[in-house]
């Protein structure tokens, strides 16, 4: 049907997208905690296609993380409770980071902190660190509690520690926003304000599950995050909140499995979508999907990936 | 970088009730499929499925490599959904494997005495690894391989076929029976004193209790010990942190170790395994 | 193994519970909006022997609901935008209620309004009649704004919509909490400290998707609520929130498929659950839940389905 | 109380290809499976399988009761996941089934001219209505029926082995490899002046176009005409209230009306199908 070579085909089709000041060659990114430091995946994966490799969260100091069993498969979902376990900010660059360099691929550095001034030092210790691309800021870590509430969950606990990160580093700045809150949009809103380059979502909506031959939870620490293709009605539906509120990019996440799954996030407005779960059931599924994106593109004669964000038709109707 | 791994679509040949518990299952796979270590293990899945979500992790049983395709043998345990509906697949229905993972068993130099102890299907890994090294161990360097082999009745105990004349067998049995009546780490507490420390591995695999009281008989004794061990996996190459199990590190600190990509293989010594998977199997089920 | 008659069997274990001033000959109830004005299930369930039927939500006056389509198959779930259509509770009490009066089973109605008012309302002509044994609000309907939060995601409005209607019956009185907040512990502890008897949990989550060929909404309404199992680590963990915080008795719902979910929920404290999208999949799956409930009982030597409730062993962890 | 329904187990027989994108299942059931009326439906899942969640409704295609087993016939066509996953089953695989379900097509008094108009898969309720109920229609009171069926190509025409003899078959494709060469509705336009609306009936069933220019062709004309309607469904009961259908009701009033429940087959003057389901469709498909 198509007369021209695989080469002149992939040409055609302009995947690019901006983050703030930063290009990715196309919109497929790895979701943080699912594609380790890049390096479990690079037999299966070639790094260089993707857009960004968002790296397991880092902390200041290592951390051990929670006793297991940190998952339990769900229906259509997984819950974990790995509890942020890294190896820290520094052994990261030392260690990790290296290899990374070796690829022609944005790599997004994914920290959290358990207080304010956590986070602005491992932003510090980023801002200057070669390779880095940009910084995605996970203020839905459920251990971290600030008046009962984490920071994700209020809009002044988010604009605080954003302003904070902001102030330490011209990399790009994505916020990364948890589902389990009344109003993302309120908190993607406040977020912006304070500085955001970008916002990320969604984190994992916590569950839980029981043993009931032994009446216990399945999981060390009782509740876990759920991801995976349960979740992505919410996430979709997130989204679709948020790109409506805020005016800076909105990055779509949340059981995202193939093509036809991002394409739902792209189309609603995500500028780029971020792969999580997919991961572990195909370890290939990032290459897949953005094959699947440009075969869509191709089909609907979609020449720029652009055109295709926020283009959902949604009538008169649409009352949230 | 590891060793190259794939994730590839197998074709099940055979998948046979080999005990009232369990299944094993014969896959053919592309020949570039690489040659497994014992004690390595595949993620498998049911293809083209949205659920179960995860795929489960299974040890290598068996491996053949052919010209034009490989063979590899599951021996699995129906344990919950997943295996469960493993078991119902048929001839001609496609598997996606990821594989094979982890760190298998090393074996050390100058040895004249290897022990396996297994409980349940904890026998696919140690039988995969007696055929693949000691098969000319007795004639090379010392004494027939011993196989304690354990399981709830003498109905599940699986693999006896294979074990045939490449080893001595001690089979143990929860219920009496066959063989020795009581837990395989029962019948080895009362012999191991007549194991020497110095020329002696002992390779096991079985259930969490299992494993405990085995950890129990040898805490004091200083033949080393390899184990495989299980936990709840996601994505089985080290990058979810989901599969850790506790091991006494370096200054006997406690840290998590993934048993996806540093093990599952383990020395017994240094592993804390957790009681909190697979609770319901007896010591000798697996 | 077991030598006595299934009729012994069976009385041996005593299942009854209490909500409110009600007692239930069972936990097992149907949830609003999936299960019809009983009827529709009657050639598959024996009624009798539920521990009672909820209702689909009534209204003060009829509803069309909105316009199709209205449902959407997601992984493990499905969305639905039914808009609440219904009959009307004065047209259920003359042409529904009557059927459901020759089962020995109580009848729980579901009821909402626009308006404090309405709801109000529904509830005065519902308390004196014959039939009725308790009250459901359903205070997470999407449709009904205030301030631009649905009274359930408000705990101020959420306990003064519960005052209204607890002035006006003296019915035993469940609040029906929806998922789509912050803190549903903090909503509970309002509608019980309004006066609520019971609290129900989970109504569904906000959820979306799309038809990426057409580039629209699957929904007319764009938006639907998730429900089915790919809910139910979600669900429950709000069931374990919501126990821990208020007295009432909690009434557990989302994704409980079969027996072993059920009792998911009991052990982690809801006195009752009710089964919802489950009864799409399996018509006759409350009357197998309730079987399941029972032989694990006998298995377990439970004699009381109250010894179950509650008796979750979380050990010293559970941070959530 | 409706007609005693049921959910059963069904065990494929036979599940074939029976064009490019349509296969036949043919599902054996217990006796006590009610018989169909032509139009009802059936809700199918998989068994055993937590995903697809929700039945899939199909039209009843063929049934006949024997003794000690029925044998129910269903015709898809590859739509989706759900159809896509069906057409993987094997002989031996269970079904779960509720129905039969809903209101079938309803045949007038005293009717000497019946036409079916048939888009792609549509077929199925028609031929089992044909072969239910007018198989001696020439015979007793009229005229042979006539059967237009529609699709995208020749490939694609189904059911003409079962329609051979007992009708006027009256072939169109979209490409015109066998045929008319157009929609279905547009030869039944060039032909409708020649039926006499007085002794004339016509049912319907097909994708949603072809549908909506059924109903802009018989706006002013007062041939009546049943159609069968498509929805997505949950429960098959009426309890979701999931796949309604605009109805002009009494005093011309729109109100939603449940495919389910009142359906699937309604007068097509009354209904205002949805255009958003199934709008990948050509006319002549479904
Ligand atoms: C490296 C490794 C190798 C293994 N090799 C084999 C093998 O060769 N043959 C075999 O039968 N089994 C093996 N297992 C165990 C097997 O993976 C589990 O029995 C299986 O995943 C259970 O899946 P399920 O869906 O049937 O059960 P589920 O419903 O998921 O769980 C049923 C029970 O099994 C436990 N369980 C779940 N997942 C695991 C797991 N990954 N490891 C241990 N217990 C688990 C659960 O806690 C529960 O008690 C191995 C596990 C690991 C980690
Ligand atoms: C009363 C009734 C009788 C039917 N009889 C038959 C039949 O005999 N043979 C047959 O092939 N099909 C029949 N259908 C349509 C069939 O139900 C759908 O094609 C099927 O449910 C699609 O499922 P899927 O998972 O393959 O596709 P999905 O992935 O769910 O959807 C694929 C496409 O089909 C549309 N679709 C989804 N569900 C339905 C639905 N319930 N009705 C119509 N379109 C739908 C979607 O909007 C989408 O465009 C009937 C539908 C109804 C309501
Ligand atoms: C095992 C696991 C570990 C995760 N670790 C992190 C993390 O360190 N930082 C973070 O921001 N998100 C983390 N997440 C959340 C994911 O990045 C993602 O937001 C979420 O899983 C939803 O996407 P998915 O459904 O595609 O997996 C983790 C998720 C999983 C499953
Ligand atoms: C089709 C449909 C209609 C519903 N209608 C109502 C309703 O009228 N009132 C109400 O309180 N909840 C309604 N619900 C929510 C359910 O009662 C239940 O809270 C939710 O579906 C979660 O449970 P489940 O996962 O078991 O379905 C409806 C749910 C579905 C799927
Ligand atoms: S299974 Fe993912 S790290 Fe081991
Ligand atoms: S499918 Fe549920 S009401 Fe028709």
């Amino acid at each position: 049907m198509n007369p021209k070579s695989e080469e002149d085909r992939i040409e055609l089709q302009d995947l690019t997208i901006a983050i703030g000041s930063m290009t990715l060659k196309n919109p497929v990114m790895t979701a943080s905690g699912t594609f380790g430091y890049g390096e479990e995946y690079a037999p299966f994966v070639d790094l260089n296609r993707l857009g960004a490799v968002v790296v397991k969260g880092l902390s200041l100091e290592p951390r051990s993380g929670n006793p297991p069993p940190r998952i339990m498969e769900t229906p259509s979902g997984m819950l974990n409770a790995v509890g942020l376990q890294n190896i820290g900010v520094r052994d990261f660059i030392a260690r990790k980071l290296p290899f990374l360099r070796r690829y022609d691929t944005a790599v997004i550095a994914n920290i959290f902190g358990e207080t304010v001034d956590e986070y602005r030092q491992v932003a510090e210790i980023l801002n200057g660190t070669e390779g880095i691309h940009a910084i995605e800021v996970n203020i839905s870590c459920p251990n971290v509690k600030r008046g009962g509430i984490s920071f994700g969950a209020c809009p002044d606990a988010a604009a605080e520690i954003t302003r904070h990160i902001r102030s330490e580093t011209d990399l790009p700045l994505i916020v990364k926003l948890t589902p389990n809150v009344t109003d993302i949009a309120q908190i993607a809103l406040a977020v912006e304000a304070a500085g955001a380059d970008a916002v990320s979502l969604i984190n994992t909506v916590t569950g839980m599950s029981v043993d009931i031959e032994r009446r216990r939870p399945h999981l060390a620490n009782v509740t876990g995050g759920l991801s995976g293709p349960a979740i992505r009605p919410i996430a979709l539906r997130m989204v679709w909140q948020v790109v409506r509120a805020v005016k800076v990019p909105v990055i779509g996440i949340g059981g995202i499995m193939t093509a036809s799954d991002a394409l739902e996030f792209l189309i609603t407005g995500a500028r780029a979508v971020e792969i999580g779960t997919a991961n572990f059931i195909q370890p290939a599924a990032t290459m897949e999907i953005l094959d699947g994106i440009k075969d869509y593109m191709i089909r609907h004669k979609i020449g720029k990936i652009t055109e295709l964000i926020g283009s959902l038709d949604t009538g008169t109707q649409g009352n949230c | 970088m590891n060793e190259i791994q794939s994730m590839m679509t197998g074709v099940i040949r055979e998948n046979r009730k080999v005990a009232s518990d369990q299944f094993m299952m014969t896959v053919i796979l592309p020949p570039s499929f690489p040659i497994p270590a014992p004690g390595q293990f595949v993620m498998v899945r049911e293809a083209n499925r949205g659920e179960p979500l995860l795929a489960r992790p299974l040890s290598v049983y068996g491996f053949q490599k052919q010209d034009d395709h490989a063979v590899l043998e599951l021996l699995y345990r129906l344990a919950g959904r997943g295996t469960i509906l493993f078991s119902k697949m048929k001839p001609g229905d496609e598997v996606a494997l990821i594989g094979p993972l982890g760190k298998g068993f090393t074996i050390p130099e100058g040895l004249t005495r290897v022990l396996f102890i297994a409980g349940g299907v904890g026998v696919a890994p140690l039988i995969f690894l007696l055929q693949d090294r000691f098969l000319t161990a007795e004639t090379e360097k010392g004494k027939k391989p011993i196989f304690y082999l354990g399981a709830r009745n003498v109905n599940l105990l699986v693999g006896l076929e294979r074990l045939n004349g490449l080893c001595d067998l001690k089979l143990c049995t929860d219920d009496g029976s066959q063989g020795y009546h009581g837990p395989v780490t029962e019948l080895l507490k009362s012999e191991i004193e007549g194991y020497d420390p110095k020329e002696t591995v002992i390779f096991a695999c079985g259930p969490t209790p299992m494993i405990l009281s085995l950890g129990r008989l040898l805490k004091d004794n200083p033949i080393p010990c390899q184990v495989s061990i299980e936990e709840r996996m996601a994505c089985g190459l080290g990058a979810c942190l989901g599969c850790v199990v506790a091991i006494r590190g370096p200054g006997r600190k406690r840290e998590y170790v993934r048993v996806c990509l540093e093990g599952p293989v383990f020395d017994l010594k240094e592993v804390l395994p957790t009681s909190s998977v697979d609770m319901q199997g007896s010591e000798n089920e697996s």
